[in-house]
């Protein structure tokens, strides 16, 4: 029986590992994957809880959350791809069309 | 990247680790912060010990649960998320197919 | 029986809609003058079954609306807003037959908007629920912001955001002090309610002295910036002056804050933490504003800033005399409103015509106009007269009414006051020696007189200054029984 | 058919004759002029029949009171104070109206002229009627406007125009005096009240008022550390309104400047229609006056001191209607002398004041008319310029000289020979004597004797210098027509003989205006608490009643020695080195105090400029507040940096410190 921390621990790690690539990667691919890499640690969490609590209603949500960052990436892709057209760069240091 | 002078001087050492890091320190630690954050708020909860899982220890497989579950109870979500998954992919489709006349 | 305050909120909107669809501006004001004659009619109708014995409401209408919040639909009128929204009707087809033959850009904006303004003011005189009440009080300031920033004169731009800005920072602190109130309610009595009469009465049962004094303070601001008073008054000169003449005639109509002033801010006022420092602030800011507005009426050069400036000082007396606390005084205050709004509105035309005629609103510039324009000469000698308060004409009933009446309880503000009225005649007669009197300027060009349309608007309401100033009775009786009401409150408080 | 039902008519009539002259005049001959002269008549026959009634009861006044709003009534009321006022009134006016038909013939807008002098007769007759306090201050103010609109009838004339102003802010400064003594008054008998006044009780109606006078007189209020009683500081406010109306020092400086319209219109004001509206309100309001300590003595010092102080201006004027205009104020001046001299006489002041006013009318009214004639025939209004005129328009200086006569008071002591100001003149400098006996206090009347001295003299100045001697200029000119002489001839009539045929009737009946069944005052009893010491006419030494008649002779003797026979030559004290001269020649540079430094030193230039520059401050506080939130803004505009993964950083961040900050303060609490 492995204690439910460390399932906690190990997803905790995961998204800070995804945290830390969010913050630090100006490649938009990479920051997708780090995005990918969050999703999967809260995925984690779904299923460690559903195990747990004896509940399979986590462990569907799991895989919804899959299917759902496969939008979120089939989407992100095409957006990074759109840029690239526009821009010629994926770098998101030069998209800053938001700023003030 | 570490190519031309390769030197193991100890300066040398550290101002290549500062080169590396300068740009990632900020990440690291905020990361590090939210860890430590998370990990100690888990350490720090009483968890209920739970003494039987998984139920049914002959067949350890829920795959069938699962299936139930979602066409029962939650299979709502189930079609708003395949209509989602639709229309994001025809969303991806045309953005990533951009103007006609390429 | 016909849901008529209802109506009477409703007719200017539907119309202001329909305005908007117009293509022409003959359709335009055609549409603004049915939709206004239709409110004066319904009006007076309202006017002549006004039972002026009680200070209960009347023509009262209640619906609910979202009961968990306590948001009803409860409007009716009472002596306090039944001579305000008379005014607003009755000013208002003659603001529109004042503009009938000018040429101005998209008319059927321009239409709508007036009568957008009146639906939103008149909404605010028969709301008795706090969210209506707010809803209204905020859409009285879009059409106004408009009005200012399309057909304003050069500075518009400044003008209509100052203002803006300027009063809905005021509502903003106006809408705390409500939610407080609302809340405070609220916590006691376990249900929630926005109905002004019901949380008018609860005030007093709330513990904390603070607390009320909070409310009434933030309330008290909300609408003595609309007043507006000394020292929050730096937005109306700009925003009268620089407001095309419908729409400086349309803020004259705008008598919200001081109803909010009588309706919400006298029946609280015996129960707040410190009544006699709410008087002191409501007699100080009322007497201050009297001077020092004459004071700086009579520094303008320009007639239409004059004139604005001579509204700050006449608005003075509606805090002077609400702060009198007595039913002569109070009721006084009220018809200061009244009368404020008919002579500033002929004064108002007066300005816009002269300026439209000469080119200029400089009084210096002016001169012996009335050997041009002698209809005009008359009438804006009589609304001169009216507006330095003599008698005979609606602004002495009111001025004397607060005089008389707030005497008693503050003396020294009242002899302040009464310094003021020299310095009110002074202003008034040098800008009519100015611009009607003297020597014609032949740099002016050929001045016409005004035209009929003109003379009817502004002779009409120049006759009923008249009629109000020797039968003041008219629509200060209602206006007696809601302030003996309001008195007799604070005699059983003490205050 | 009592006449006494249709008094409400007198006022009524002219004012529905302004509206009617003012629309439709210009389309009738004369601009209309036959309508408010009907008008005015028809009053004037109403006045005249109901002050002969009263006459015969002097108990039975008319009195109808309507309730107008809160506490507040109109109403009339005609006792005989009021009936002698209207019947003067009615019938200056309405040979001035007559008058003006010649007069105004030339003048284009002559329906405005008939509508204005309309309303100002209309509302000095509501004046007049009143029954309450507040009624009257209202037709007092709406006098102050018709005086405004008609001292400015020529106002594309720049003068006019500021002399109007002048007239009406001036007045106004009395008014807003008389408006606070009303507001007091209110407030005074609303406490009385207590708060609660029965239905029908008007609380500023005059019975109200005069019943409660022992009351107000107990309330005491501390100014500067002196206790003072209501009741003075009231009736003072009152005099203050009567100051400013009547032309008293230092209130008069309007009323020179006045001439600047029609003469008819200067002899309405200072004949009938508005400067005896202050000498009227103080003898309507005497209960109070005699109720109230020194009020009296205030009234009489001033009186006399305006009385000599004006009389002296009037001696170096050159402007024929200025020196008339100064003449007004110095009998004014006795007026209010009268009155105050009511400290010993009681309410037989009114009755001797009221008597000058009447007096007064005529002559005066008929000064102004005559002089308006001369002015019409010369052209000019300089008396330098004339000279002579006697012989042009031999009815036009019989009259003038039989004003002047009247003003100088010349008759008979002890008979009824006499012109009319002598007996009213005489009756007053008679009275200051008295008063002067029995309180010591002397000044009065050694002012009084001394104006009447200098009136003598300015009176036959102006006499010699218009209408003796040689035409200084080429003036031509002729005889005015009918519609202007006979009014001159009435007058004239009227100011020879009525002071001699109505004296002692005249004083018993207006004295006795306090008792009636309107109001019942009894004068001794206010004098009490007043602390005034009423006595009696004693017998004055034969030299006392001889001393006006001598003075006014000496007066005319100098102003014969000098001005029409030129025995002594004046040039080297008229000049503007003769620093008296000078000072007289420049009114006491009042004009250069009040206006230029005053008005617009101080209260234009100084205060409203400061007012204007604490507007500025205000403004820019707001406009600073404004920017300041636009600069916070622009500044915090600078974390947008647009790149998501910044937003992301702030909100990580956020959410760690946030669960931390809720976790320490979890474990604190």
């Amino acid at each position: 029986m492995i204690p439910i921390e460390l399932y906690i621990g190990l997803s905790a790690i995961i998204f800070s590992i995804g945290l830390y690539g969010l913050m630090t990667q100006r490649n938009g691919i990479r920051i997708l994957m780090s995005v990918e890499l969050m999703l999967n640690a809260a995925n984690i969490n779904l299923v460690a809880f559903s195990s747990y609590n004896a509940d399979l209603t986590g462990q569907v949500f799991a895989l919804y959350s899959i299917a759902l960052a496969a939008c979120e990436a089939a989407i992100g892709f095409a957006i990074l791809m759109a840029i690239f057209k526009m821009k010629g760069t994926i770098n998101l240091d030069s998209i800053n069309i938001l700023r003030w | 990247m570490l190519n031309k002078e390769f030197s193991f001087t100890l300066m040398g050492v550290l101002t290549t680790l500062y080169k590396f890091f300068k740009p990632r320190i900020l990440g690291i630690v905020l990361a590090l912060l939210f860890l430590s954050v998370i990990l100690v708020s888990v350490v720090f909860t009483s968890w209920p010990a739970v003494d039987q899982l998984p139920q049914n220890l002959d067949d350890p497989s829920n795959i069938e649960g699962i299936g139930l579950l979602i066409f029962t109870d939650l299979v709502v979500p189930f079609e708003i998320l395949s209509i989602v998954l639709l229309s994001s992919l025809m969303g991806a489709i045309y953005m990533a197919k951009g103007d006609g006349d390429e | 029986m016909l849901p008529i305050l209802s109506l009477i909120v409703l007719i200017p909107l539907v119309f202001a809609a329909l305005t908007l669809l117009t293509k022409t501006k003959e359709q335009a004001r055609l549409m603004a003058l049915v939709a206004t004659v239709s409110v004066l009619i319904l009006t007076l109708y309202m006017y002549l079954n006004f039972d002026s014995t009680t200070a209960a409401h009347q023509f009262e209408e209640l619906y609910q609306w979202v009961p968990s919040l306590g948001i009803t639909y409860h409007v009716g009128v009472d002596g306090i807003a039944m001579p305000l929204i008379l005014l607003n009707a009755i000013v208002l087809p003659f603001l529109v037959l004042f503009t009938w033959n000018d040429e101005r850009k998209s008319p059927n904006k321009f239409y709508a908007l007036i009568l957008g303004t009146e639906a939103a003011v008149i909404g605010v005189f028969t709301a008795l629920d706090f969210f209506l009440f707010y809803v209204f009080w905020e859409l009285t300031l879009i059409p106004l912001f408009f009005m200012v920033s399309i057909w304003g004169g050069p500075n518009k731009h400044h003008a209509s955001i100052k203002f803006f800005i300027y009063t809905h920072v005021a509502s903003l602190v106006m809408l705390l002090g409500i939610f407080g109130l609302y809340f405070a309610a609220w916590d006691m009595t376990g249900t929630p309610t926005l109905d002004i009469p019901t949380l008018l009465a609860q005030f007093q049962l709330i513990e904390s002295a603070l607390l009320k004094d909070m409310i009434f303070l933030a309330l008290l601001f909300g609408f003595i910036v609309k007043i507006p008073s000394f020292p929050f008054h730096s937005w109306q000169p700009d925003a009268y002056t620089e407001a095309p003449t419908a729409g400086s005639v349309l803020f004259v109509m705008l008598k919200i804050g001081g109803y909010g002033l009588f309706k919400i801010m006298l029946p609280m006022l015996p129960f707040t933490g410190s009544p006699n420092m709410m008087i002191t602030i409501m007699a100080v800011l009322g007497s201050v504003s009297i001077i020092y507005g004459a004071f700086l009426a009579l520094s303008q050069k320009d007639l239409k800033r004059m004139v604005a400036y001579s509204s700050v000082s006449h608005m003075g007396y509606v805090l002077l005399g609400a702060a009198g606390l007595v039913s002569l005084s109070v009721s006084g205050a009220m018809f200061q409103q009244f009368s404020h709004g008919l002579i500033m509105s002929v004064m108002f035309m007066s300005c816009g015509i002269i300026n439209n005629k000469t080119g200029t609103r400089i009084m210096n510039d002016l001169g012996g106009l009335a050997q041009k324009m002698p209809k005009l000469a008359v009438i804006m000698v009589l609304t001169f007269m009216a507006s330095l308060g003599l008698p005979g004409l609606s602004g002495f009933i009111a001025e004397v009414s607060v005089l008389a009446g707030s005497f008693g309880n503050l003396p020294a503000y009242v002899i302040i006051a009464l310094v003021a009225i020299v310095i009110t005649g002074a202003y008034h007669l040098w800008a009519l020696q100015r611009t009607m009197f003297g020597v014609f300027d032949k740099k002016l060009g050929t001045i016409t007189d005004i035209n009929r349309y003109q003379t009817l608007s502004m002779g009409v309401i120049a006759i009923l200054i008249l009629y109000f100033g020797l039968n003041p009775s008219a629509v200060l009786d209602m206006m007696l029984t809601n302030s003996e009401q309001i008195a007799s409150m604070m005699a059983v408080m003490g205050v | 058919m009592a006449v006494e039902n249709y008094a409400f008519l007198i006022p009524l009539l002219p004012a529905l004759a302004f509206v009617l002259t003012f629309f439709f005049g210009k389309k009738l001959p004369n601009g209309g002029a036959i309508i408010p002269i009907a008008a005015i008549a028809t009053s004037f026959v109403i006045s005249l029949l109901i002050t002969l009634n009263l006459l015969a009861n002097p108990e039975e006044v008319v009195s109808q009171s309507f309730s107008w709003f809160a506490m507040l009534n109109i109403g009339i009321l005609v006792d005989p104070l009021a009936a002698v006022m209207l019947t003067m009134v009615t019938f200056v006016s309405l040979l001035i109206h007559i008058y003006s038909l010649g007069y105004m013939s030339h003048d284009k807008a002559q329906s405005r002229y008939f509508a204005e002098t309309a309303l100002f007769t209309a509302s000095m007759l509501g004046l007049i009627l009143s029954d309450n306090i507040l009624q009257l201050f209202i037709c007092w103010e709406l006098v102050g406007v018709c005086s405004f609109l008609l001292i400015g009838f020529w106002f594309q004339k720049p003068s006019a125009a500021t002399a109007a102003k002048k007239a009406f802010l001036t007045t106004r400064i009395g008014d807003v005096m008389f408006l606070s003594g009303i507001v007091l008054l209110f407030t005074d008998l609303f406490k009385i009240y207590n708060g609660a006044i029965p239905d029908g009780v008007y609380i500023l109606r005059f019975d109200v008022i005069f019943s409660h006078i022992p009351e107000i007189a107990a309330m005491n209020a501390t100014i500067f550390g002196m206790e003072v009683s209501h009741i003075t500081i009231i009736t003072l406010l009152f005099f203050g309104g009567a100051v400013g109306k009547s032309g008293q020092f230092p209130l008069h400086v309007w009323l020179p400047d006045a001439m600047e319209g029609p003469t008819t219109v200067s002899a309405l004001i200072h004949a009938a229609t508005m400067v005896t509206a202050g000498v009227y309100l103080v003898a309507r309001t005497f209960p109070m006056f005699i109720a109230a300590p020194s009020s009296l003595l205030v009234v009489a010092y001033l009186g006399a001191f305006t009385a000599i102080f004006a009389a002296t201006m009037g001696i170096v004027m050159n402007d024929i209607k200025r020196v008339l205009a100064y003449s007004t104020i110095s009998q004014l001046g006795y007026m209010m002398l009268g009155l105050g001299i009511g400290a010993t006489i009681g309410a037989e002041a009114v009755g001797i004041s009221l008597f000058h006013l009447i007096n007064h009318a005529f002559f005066k009214a008929l000064l102004f008319l005559c002089a308006g004639s001369v002015i019409h025939a010369v052209g000019t209004q300089d008396m330098r310029q004339m000279g002579g005129v006697a012989k042009v328009m031999p009815i036009t200086a019989a009259t003038m000289i039989i004003a002047a006569l009247a003003l100088g008071g010349f008759g008979i002591p002890g008979t009824i020979i006499g012109t009319s100001g002598f007996f009213s003149k005489d009756a007053i400098i008679e009275s200051a004597y008295v008063f002067g006996a029995s309180s010591g206090m002397w000044i009065p009347y050694v002012l009084s004797i001394v104006a009447a001295l200098l009136t003598s003299l300015y009176i036959f100045r102006l006499i010699f210098m218009t209408f003796f001697g040689k035409a200084r200029t080429d003036y031509g000119g002729h005889e005015s027509p009918a519609t202007m002489t006979i009014p001159l001839s009435i007058l004239a009539l009227f100011a020879l003989f009525f002071g001699g045929l109505a004296t002692e009737r005249f004083n018993t009946f207006v004295s006795d205006t306090f008792m009636n069944d309107f109001v019942h005052v009894n004068i001794a009893e206010l004098a009490e608490i007043g602390g005034y010491h009423l006595g009696h006419h004693g017998h004055e030494p034969l030299i006392i009643l001889w001393l006006p008649l001598i003075v006014a002779a000496a007066g005319l003797l100098i102003a014969a020695l000098v001005y029409g026979m030129k025995v002594v030559n004046m040039d080297r004290l008229v000049s503007r080195n003769n620093p008296i001269y000078k000072l007289l020649y420049n009114r006491y540079y009042q004009n250069e105090l009040f206006t230029n430094f005053f008005s617009v030193k101080v209260v234009y230039e100084g205060l409203s400029y400061a007012g204007r520059a604490i507007d500025t401050g205000f403004d820019w506080l707001v406009g600073w507040l404004s920017d300041l939130v636009l600069e916070t803004g622009e500044s915090l505009r600078q974390f947008q940096t647009g790149a998501v993964q910044n937003y992301a950083t702030a909100v990580i961040t956020g959410v760690s410190l946030l669960i931390i900050l809720i976790k320490v303060v979890m474990e604190v609490l």
